[in-house]
């Protein structure tokens, strides 16, 4: 897939058209999203109106998580095949992932307070996403850490690659380490009993997230390519002074 | 009905708050890209022009 | 014959060569000149493999010398101005360690023979931390010694003059022809004018460089 | 002429040699390796108080984080100085596999600088009143969990070679990788504690390190390979 889009025309032409379909998508299951979420659904039996909270906590999860797959998979593609548009990919999708990590971590939080009585509690999953905003912040760190920008690029890619070997084993290491450790009965941090009312909203606000954060990768990583643009014209006037054009 | 709509049991001061911060992000998202956008196309403009 | 052919070289996002072509002759030696920041070092640096092509080929004998790489490496010396010294250890360990990373023998004499041959057996067990930038390039230096018993066809020293005083330089002069006689292939990059021996071939990269752009 | 066959085993070991010769030599390093790690451990009590039905519940877990925050300063030295004096260069430049030296780069690191660590580890756990029959399966899990330690270490220090403010960045990047290791770690000895088998931690442990022991090779080596040719 990368090979062939490879071409940063194709690749604009493309998005060209997808971009609009996104971002309109996006749009209409999120409102609806809302609207069943906050107003047209029932309350969790044991969780009350608290349950409206996972409307925006599960899909910020999975797309937390599902942004690091990305990550990692347009690293190997700029690690094996080196080409610059996996590299923009990434760059572009991992301050995504950070913030919704970090989204993640917040609305758990206001969940955690009616139902646990605290801010913060040890829960696995919790602690999961904890760790994975930590690879992101590694990897944005490491990224830019470079004098020259490619040197960051791959060191960064690496990272995400090891990252994404070691995520599971983390994943399953936190689990462990909560069953060794007892809690005391919490409730469950599992998203609502499946019920098709609630079904509905999450599964909206899921397609919301997924298409919003591809319409913002898309724009980043064009914007990324006409900064490269920008850079080649650069060299080639032989400016020695970005801020005087700016 | 309203008031219970905002209301919600007593939970309102923990739902609004994360449906105002998860807005709140992807509002500054957007808004941030697009902005980063039109920066670049503009800065693109300007050294085409210089290029020329 | 070392043929250099449509090389593409980059440094990070910098392109240092497009499709440069070149030959280099083996038996002999060939100065490799060039402006600062002209990228003399880049090309030894890509002859001993150390910095990835992007394009193109070099070819010893029309024989790709990246496709063997185990076996040209082993056909090589390389040293810059890194020299690859540790300072925690002597001089003497330093040069043993070296050879034993090539996979050559490491006897007692020919240490001390390569040491001898740039005057550095009087400071056979100075820390490199001691030494001076004089001694310690010698200390690299006497690694090429060991071509005379191993198999080795080329060396690629980056600037080896560098730091010299003039009886060692005299004594580089005697190893650089000795090695030419035993039919070997020396590659200096070097800023210097002066070759440090009497025949030799010129490289001139940025005659090189001015012919492709015109 | 024909080549002579190379002894891998041969030259993995006379490098292990030398890494340790040399760390040798800097034998203040390691010593105030060990005078951090003592610190770190000294400064609970300080913070907790010396109430010992307190120290218990966390003994363990802080001869582990000890362990781990005093040696992830010394993982950056373990390529830097070769890269920087050339000495990676000349590996490239000979037959032997980069992937063998660094290997032999992070065991030898282990055994210079974790082994030392864990043989005075029973001072450590008597500062902190752990129970005798603790003290092998602590020494057993510090050993194997150091070792992958240092698998991880020398990706990370791979990683920040020829980064702006690399040491700074190393712990960031390090220390969620090695969770794993510290839970695991400290499970070996609290199911010691509270009576139950310490083999199911240990065994997730070693088989931790068995991943790495296969993948660090292989990764540092390509980034010292990218490293290199810049």
């Amino acid at each position: 897939m990368f090979d062939w889009l490879a071409n940063p025309n194709r690749f604009n032409r493309i998005t060209n058209k997808i971009q609009p379909i996104l971002l309109l998508a996006s749009l209409i299951t999120i409102i609806l999203g809302l609207y069943f979420g906050l107003y047209d659904s029932p309350k969790d039996y044991q969780q009350g109106h608290a349950v409206r909270i996972m409307y925006v906590h599960v899909p910020s999860a999975w797309l937390a998580s599902g942004l690091y797959l990305l990550l990692a998979i347009s690293s190997i593609f700029y690690i094996v095949w080196k080409h610059p548009l996996a590299d923009l990919m990434s760059r572009s999708t991992a301050p995504i992932g950070a913030l919704f990590s970090l989204l993640t971590l917040a609305t758990g939080s206001l969940w955690g307070k009616p139902m646990w009585g605290t801010w913060w509690v040890w829960d696995a999953r919790l602690t999961s996403m904890l760790i994975l905003f930590f690879f992101y912040l590694g990897y944005i760190l490491l990224s830019n850490a470079f004098e020259r920008k490619i040197d960051g690029s791959k060191s960064a890619a690496v990272l995400a690659i090891v990252g994404i070997i070691n995520l599971p084993i983390i994943k399953f290491s936190v689990d462990w380490w909560h069953t060794l450790h007892q809690p005391s009965s919490l409730l469950k941090f599992d998203g609502p009993t499946i019920d098709g009312q609630m079904l509905l909203p999450l599964v909206l606000m899921i397609i919301g997230f997924c298409s919003f954060a591809s319409y913002i990768i898309i724009l980043n990583v064009k914007t990324k390519l006409i900064e490269k643009k920008c850079e080649a014209l650069i060299l080639k006037l032989n400016l020695n002074e970005i801020s005087n054009i700016r | 009905m309203i008031n219970e709509f905002w209301f919600m049991d007593g939970y309102n001061i923990y739902i609004w708050p994360s449906y105002i911060l998860t807005f709140f992000i992807l509002i500054f998202l957007t808004f941030r890209s697009i902005y980063l956008s039109k920066k670049a196309k503009k800065m693109l403009k300007k050294l085409e022009e210089l290029n020329s | 014959m070392l043929n250099l052919k449509n090389l593409n070289i980059h440094r990070g996002s910098r392109i240092v060569f497009s499709g440069l072509n070149a030959e280099i002759k083996t038996s002999t030696l060939t100065l490799i000149k060039g402006k600062n920041g002209s990228g003399k070092s880049t090309l030894l640096r890509t002859i001993a493999g150390l910095t990835p092509i992007e394009g193109g080929e070099i070819n010893q004998n029309g024989v790709n010398i990246f496709h063997a790489k185990e076996q040209w490496v082993r056909k090589l010396i390389f040293i810059d101005n890194k020299n690859g010294l540790s300072d925690e250890l002597t001089v003497r360990e330093n040069l043993l360690t070296w050879v034993k990373i090539k996979g050559w023998d490491t006897n007692k004499e020919n240490l001390v023979l390569a040491l001898e041959s740039v005057g550095m057996q009087k400071y056979m067990n100075f820390y490199i931390s001691q030494c001076s930038d004089g001694l310690k390039k010698r200390a690299a230096l006497a690694r090429l010694y060991f071509s005379f018993f191993n198999e080795v066809d080329f060396w690629l020293l980056d600037e080896p003059t560098n730091a010299l005083d003039h009886s060692s330089y005299l004594l580089l002069q005697s190893l650089l022809s000795k090695f030419i006689k035993m039919k070997g292939s020396i590659l200096i990059a070097s800023h210097d004018k002066k070759s440090l021996i009497k025949d030799y071939d010129t490289l001139d990269i940025d005659k090189l460089r001015n012919v492709k752009t015109i | 002429m024909n080549y002579k066959e190379l002894n891998w085993i041969y030259l993995f070991i006379s490098h292990i040699k030398r890494d340790i010769l040399i760390n040798s030599r800097s034998l203040f390093d390691i010593v105030s390796i060990f005078g951090f790690m003592l610190l770190i451990i000294i400064l609970f009590p300080m913070g907790i108080g010396p109430i010992q039905e307190k120290l218990d519940i966390v003994s363990n877990a802080v001869l582990w984080i000890g362990l781990i925050i005093a040696i992830i300063p010394s993982l950056e030295k373990m390529i830097q100085r070769d890269y920087t004096n050339g000495w990676l260069d000349q590996i490239a430049t000979s037959p032997i596999p980069l992937e063998i030296v660094l290997l032999a780069k992070s065991i030898s690191h282990w055994i210079i600088v974790i082994i030392p660590l864990i043989i005075t580890s029973p001072i450590f756990a008597i500062l902190l009143g752990l129970e005798f029959n603790q003290i092998p399966w602590l020494i057993l899990s510090m050993s194997i969990g150091g070792l992958s330690i240092c698998f991880i270490g020398i990706i990370g220090a791979a990683l920040i070679l020829g980064a702006r403010r690399g040491n700074v960045l190393l712990p960031v990047i390090i220390l969620p990788l090695i969770i794993p290791i510290l839970i695991f770690g400290v499970g070996v000895n609290e199911s010691i504690k509270i009576g139950l088998s310490p083999l199911p931690n240990l065994f997730l442990l070693i088989a931790f390190s068995l991943i790495y022991l296969v993948i660090s090779p292989f990764i540092s080596a390509i980034l010292i390979r990218i490293a290199i040719s810049r």
